[in-house]
């Protein structure tokens, strides 16, 4: 009933365990029920290892939190040389994300995870968190059709998604030149742009917003570019509850990804799939995709 | 480590802003000392991490002081209610059969995990002496002393034991030549950073527990790291998963 | 101590109405003390009236909420016709909020005002909830800075402030055009496109979105665009207690704007004005103005 | 119009989901029947607005049902808890001195400012027919009912009264030429629409109450609107302020 295909790979469920959220998948939560995680995006990795940003990296904002972990990692050659961290016993897939400046890191990165056979890779054009007064190449059409163009080029049998970012004037125009360039997918959003004031400590703190009170933006995103393109959207932003991940569905995602909420709420990934299936026997419907986009004007009108 | 709801079956104001919450432990894992646990306070979205001050196979008990809004709610739960809770999380103090006899320096509500190891020290027959410093004397939780360890209290107010810092009775003691067999400590940033220094000069082992913002608090994210030595740099290493305790010599200290 | 002064106008207090939450500014509420309201910002007027959008054009988004009530208003030449509502009696100061397709229409809005004598306005280059598919003007550097230049070109004399919208790559490109252009204040930010799914009704929903879950983004934006400008800016967004006003002025705020806070807490004004004054005595300021910016970079340097 | 906090005196559940509150009226000012408050529910954003079900100098009563998050924070509130009120607000409805005989119309929690302003209509010593639908027996406020007004009930599921829509035994009433002198009416909108059809065809004066989502609740932020008569077309106006007491001849309905 939850299960669906992502590129080759068959999912048993549309939740997705976003990057950063989950380590690099080597966790075996004992309170976990694995069997509803259709995959794990494992943390971003980068060419080279990063220590990434100074503390505080995690901060509440209101409802929701910062974070600026500033995308520590040990860089792909290590992260290559223990093999990709496995939870296909249990029926989870893994996607890799990966991060880079241009082309010629993304390639190279691609290099050492094609030799590793991995077939899904996430692209991250979006994290907020590493130079701060340097765009992000998902803020710009043409870098990010160029740089899907460069990889699918090369790399044409794997499944590549484009982690987009909210902070743009027009995020349809960026997914656009995404699946021009070739992306099979795409992954909306990233965290927002935001800051807090520490009044008491007399400093700023910086940071990617992410939580409840992003799930608007991320909604808006979703349901504006399934408009748009035909390449299948993973909705994230907000999800902290099943209700959260089903309105995701309804307008336009193909399947969910959970980021910060599962901090929140442990069970989040088995009340999602709880939700979903409550939904559609409801409704009558047999398969997850078959809600996904339903209360889209692509398929819907509204009564307005 | 699991994730379970569990019973809140005390809550007591010790002193002014300090609370005692004793819940059922429906874990199947008893807690270590040094370990801590993660609690989802609705309605707040980030669970608020605590270090368990006592506990066994039925109960786990965490003391803590309000600090803000989620302590503030948490200090407003009644007995009955449940709570979400992670754990138990993190590393546990290391004790190792040769160290008879420990210096534990505690400040503030790093005095929690102490307490919770002090107890343990003394059940298997070591040798305690509890430096234990507070702002003032109501915030000296006397009720969770474990009987039979020996304390030594300050207050910064004089208001009861010596007036100061805590390292100040801690350091005579050193100086006197009174080496104890390690050191575990918990508390403010200034007082470990303190505890480590003497350490290091007086060539005793410590222990320190540490206390970042957390997210996860499984290893998961990150968000938690502290810079821990490692060849001739250091490397962002996680307080939730590897830590909270470390070795006091392993941290790179910085200014705070 | 509160006092300041925004172009040639004094205010009693840097706690501005903002546009659409206080109509145009004609009511009096017997329970507000309006000693505690440096200026409103009426409901923004258009050139031709317009009916604005249907229902729904509430709903209540998390802790926020979306609106799109779609600039309902009953255009400029009835506006003009009944004199400019105003709170001088007691100390509150007028700005009128315009929006227009293209300097055309806002040129000849400001020629009805300036004929009224007013004296400060603000162009509302931002309101999400009037043409769905075209951009804002806020949303180019060019377009804004143009407009500006047309405006002040024209009417050098009047105060002009330009109020920008979140949703763009990058806010601080735009605040610099519209400074360049010679905008005299900043207004930021407008509420950011969002959008709510009701499951029950089977519909969408769209809207801005305002309220505490904004702030992190209006605070970015305010402490970002405060480094690259000269201009006073209005710090908007999510302000529903008087420490986040504080937050505001602290990260570069020159004064603030009271949106959709105001309608959860009727007592808004008066705890900001509260909250501002103790934190100036407790850490011996004489004015405001010289808390505004003391956590930005641009005065100070943070610990990282 | 006023803020204040008002405390709660009473809450009580009348039946499954049904709640009846009474406000310490701390306002200065009557309320009137239509009219109505709109109260902060912590920790809810928006206010929520209910029609004033009762009330004088010393108290203000609301019947409220749970039909989300915030009414159901409502009904989980306690006396002597304080609520943050908005009021009393609106146009309440008009009474002429010539309207000796009403018929009231309501369905469900529509109820509530009919109950009010029919024990006003007798108090003032006029004559007034109470229809009153709901789903079930379960959800009619008995205890709310003015002594001495007539009541036609209805449930649709036939529990107690006649069995249907309450515009069955209203519409039968005009039928067989029972004209009143004005008709008031609340409830859902198909209701509402459906006693404007009647009133316009029996051509017997009808006020309706509207139930729109609202922000300000106070005619400042036109979130509120609905479509008025206005010359050829309609205008958008406010229920808040315009409203929520509208002549149902002005109403231009939509689908709902
Ligand atoms: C491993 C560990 C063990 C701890 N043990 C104890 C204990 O036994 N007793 C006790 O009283 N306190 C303890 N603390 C500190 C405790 O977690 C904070 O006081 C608490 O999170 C404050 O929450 P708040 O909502 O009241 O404060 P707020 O300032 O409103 O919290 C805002 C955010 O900042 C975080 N935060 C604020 N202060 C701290 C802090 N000092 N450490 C970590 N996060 C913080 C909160 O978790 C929350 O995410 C421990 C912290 C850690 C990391
Ligand atoms: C003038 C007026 C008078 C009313 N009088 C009564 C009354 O006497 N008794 C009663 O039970 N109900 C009354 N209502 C409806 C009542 O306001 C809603 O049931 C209530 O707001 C629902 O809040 P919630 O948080 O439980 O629901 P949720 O669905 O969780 O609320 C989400 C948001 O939608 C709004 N909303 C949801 N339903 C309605 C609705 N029907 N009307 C307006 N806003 C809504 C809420 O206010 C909130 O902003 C009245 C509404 C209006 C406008
Ligand atoms: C602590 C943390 C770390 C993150 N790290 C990454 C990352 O390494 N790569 C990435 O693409 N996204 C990262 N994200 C973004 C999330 O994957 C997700 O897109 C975002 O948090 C929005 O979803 P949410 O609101 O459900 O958290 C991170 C988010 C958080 C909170
Ligand atoms: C109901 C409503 C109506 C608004 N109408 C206008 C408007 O007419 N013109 C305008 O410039 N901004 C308008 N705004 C935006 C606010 O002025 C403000 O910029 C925004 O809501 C963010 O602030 P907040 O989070 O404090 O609400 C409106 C906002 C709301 C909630
Ligand atoms: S809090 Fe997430 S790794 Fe420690
Ligand atoms: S709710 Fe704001 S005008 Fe009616």
């Amino acid at each position: 009933m939850l299960g669906l295909k992502l590129g080759k790979m068959d999912l048993q469920s549309p939740v997705i365990m976003m990057s950063g959220i989950f380590s690099y998948g080597e966790a075996d939560l004992g309170y976990l029920d694995y069997s509803t995680i259709g995959a794990v995006v494992t943390k971003t990795i980068t060419l080279e290892p990063r220590q990434g940003n100074p503390q505080p990296r995690i901060w509440e904002a209101g409802s929701g939190m910062l974070n600026s972990i500033g995308l520590q990692n040990p860089g792909i050659k290590d992260f290559v040389s223990h093999g990709i961290p496995s939870l296909m016993d249990r029926g989870v897939r893994t996607i890799v994300s990966i991060s880079g400046q241009d082309s010629g890191e993304i390639l190279s990165m691609m290099e050492s995870l094609s030799a590793l056979g991995v077939e899904t890779v996430e692209i991250n054009l979006s994290c907020p968190n590493v130079h701060r007064d340097r765009p992000m190449i998902s803020q710009s059409a043409r870098l990010t059709g160029q740089l899907l163009r460069d990889v699918k080029r090369e790399f044409g049998q794997v499944f590549v998604i484009a982690k987009l970012s909210p902070n743009v004037t027009d995020i349809s125009e960026i997914a656009i030149a995404a699946e021009e360039g070739g992306a099979d997918g795409l992954s909306m959003i990233n965290t927002v742009r935001g800051l807090c004031v520490d009044i008491e400590g007399r400093r700023i703190i910086e940071g990617g917003y992410s939580g409840p009170p992003v799930k608007p933006v991320g909604l808006r995103a979703v349901y504006d570019v399934y408009r748009k393109v035909r390449v299948p959207i993973i909705g994230i932003g907000g999800i902290e509850k099943g209700r959260d991940a089903l309105e995701y569905i309804l307008a336009g995602a193909y399947a969910v990804g959970v980021g910060s909420g599962f901090f929140s709420n442990p069970f989040l990934t088995s009340e999602i799939c709880g939700e979903l299936k409550d939904y559609m026997v409801k409704n009558n419907f047999r398969r997850v995709t078959d809600i996904s986009g339903m209360l889209n004007e692509k398929n819907y009108k509204t009564g307005r | 480590m699991e994730a379970r709801n569990l019973k809140i079956t005390g809550l007591t104001e010790l002193s002014a802003g300090h609370y005692l919450v004793e819940l059922e432990n429906s874990f199947s894992t008893m807690p270590l000392p040094g370990q801590f646990v993660h609690i989802k306070v609705p309605p707040f979205f980030l669970r608020r991490p605590f270090s368990i001050a006592g506990g066994d196979a039925e109960k786990i008990r965490v003391l803590f002081r309000v600090a803000g809004e989620g302590t503030r709610a948490l200090s407003c739960m009644e007995p009955g209610d449940e709570l979400n809770v992670i754990g138990p999380l993190g590393t546990p103090f290391p004790v190792r059969e040769e160290w008879k006899k420990a210096f534990i320096v505690a400040g503030g509500t790093g005095a929690a995990p102490l307490l919770f190891l002090s107890s343990r020290l003394l059940s298997e027959g070591r040798e305690a002496l509890f430096f234990y410093g507070a702002r003032e004397a109501g915030h000296i939780m006397f009720r969770l002393l474990p009987p039979g360890v020996d304390f030594i209290f300050t207050t910064q107010d004089g208001s009861y034991g010596e007036k100061g810092l805590v390292t100040g009775p801690f350091e005579k003691m050193l100086r006197d030549g009174l080496l104890p067999d390690v050191i575990y400590a918990g508390g403010p940033h200034g007082l470990l950073k303190n505890v480590a220094g003497l350490s290091a000069s007086y060539r005793v082992p410590a222990f320190v527990t540490l206390e970042n913002r957390m997210a996860c608090g499984t290893g998961l994210c990150y968000g938690c790291v502290t810079k821990i030595r490692s060849g001739d740099g250091w490397d962002y290493r996680r307080v939730c998963k590897d830590g909270p305790v470390f070795d006091a010599a392993d941290i790179e200290w910085e200014e705070s």
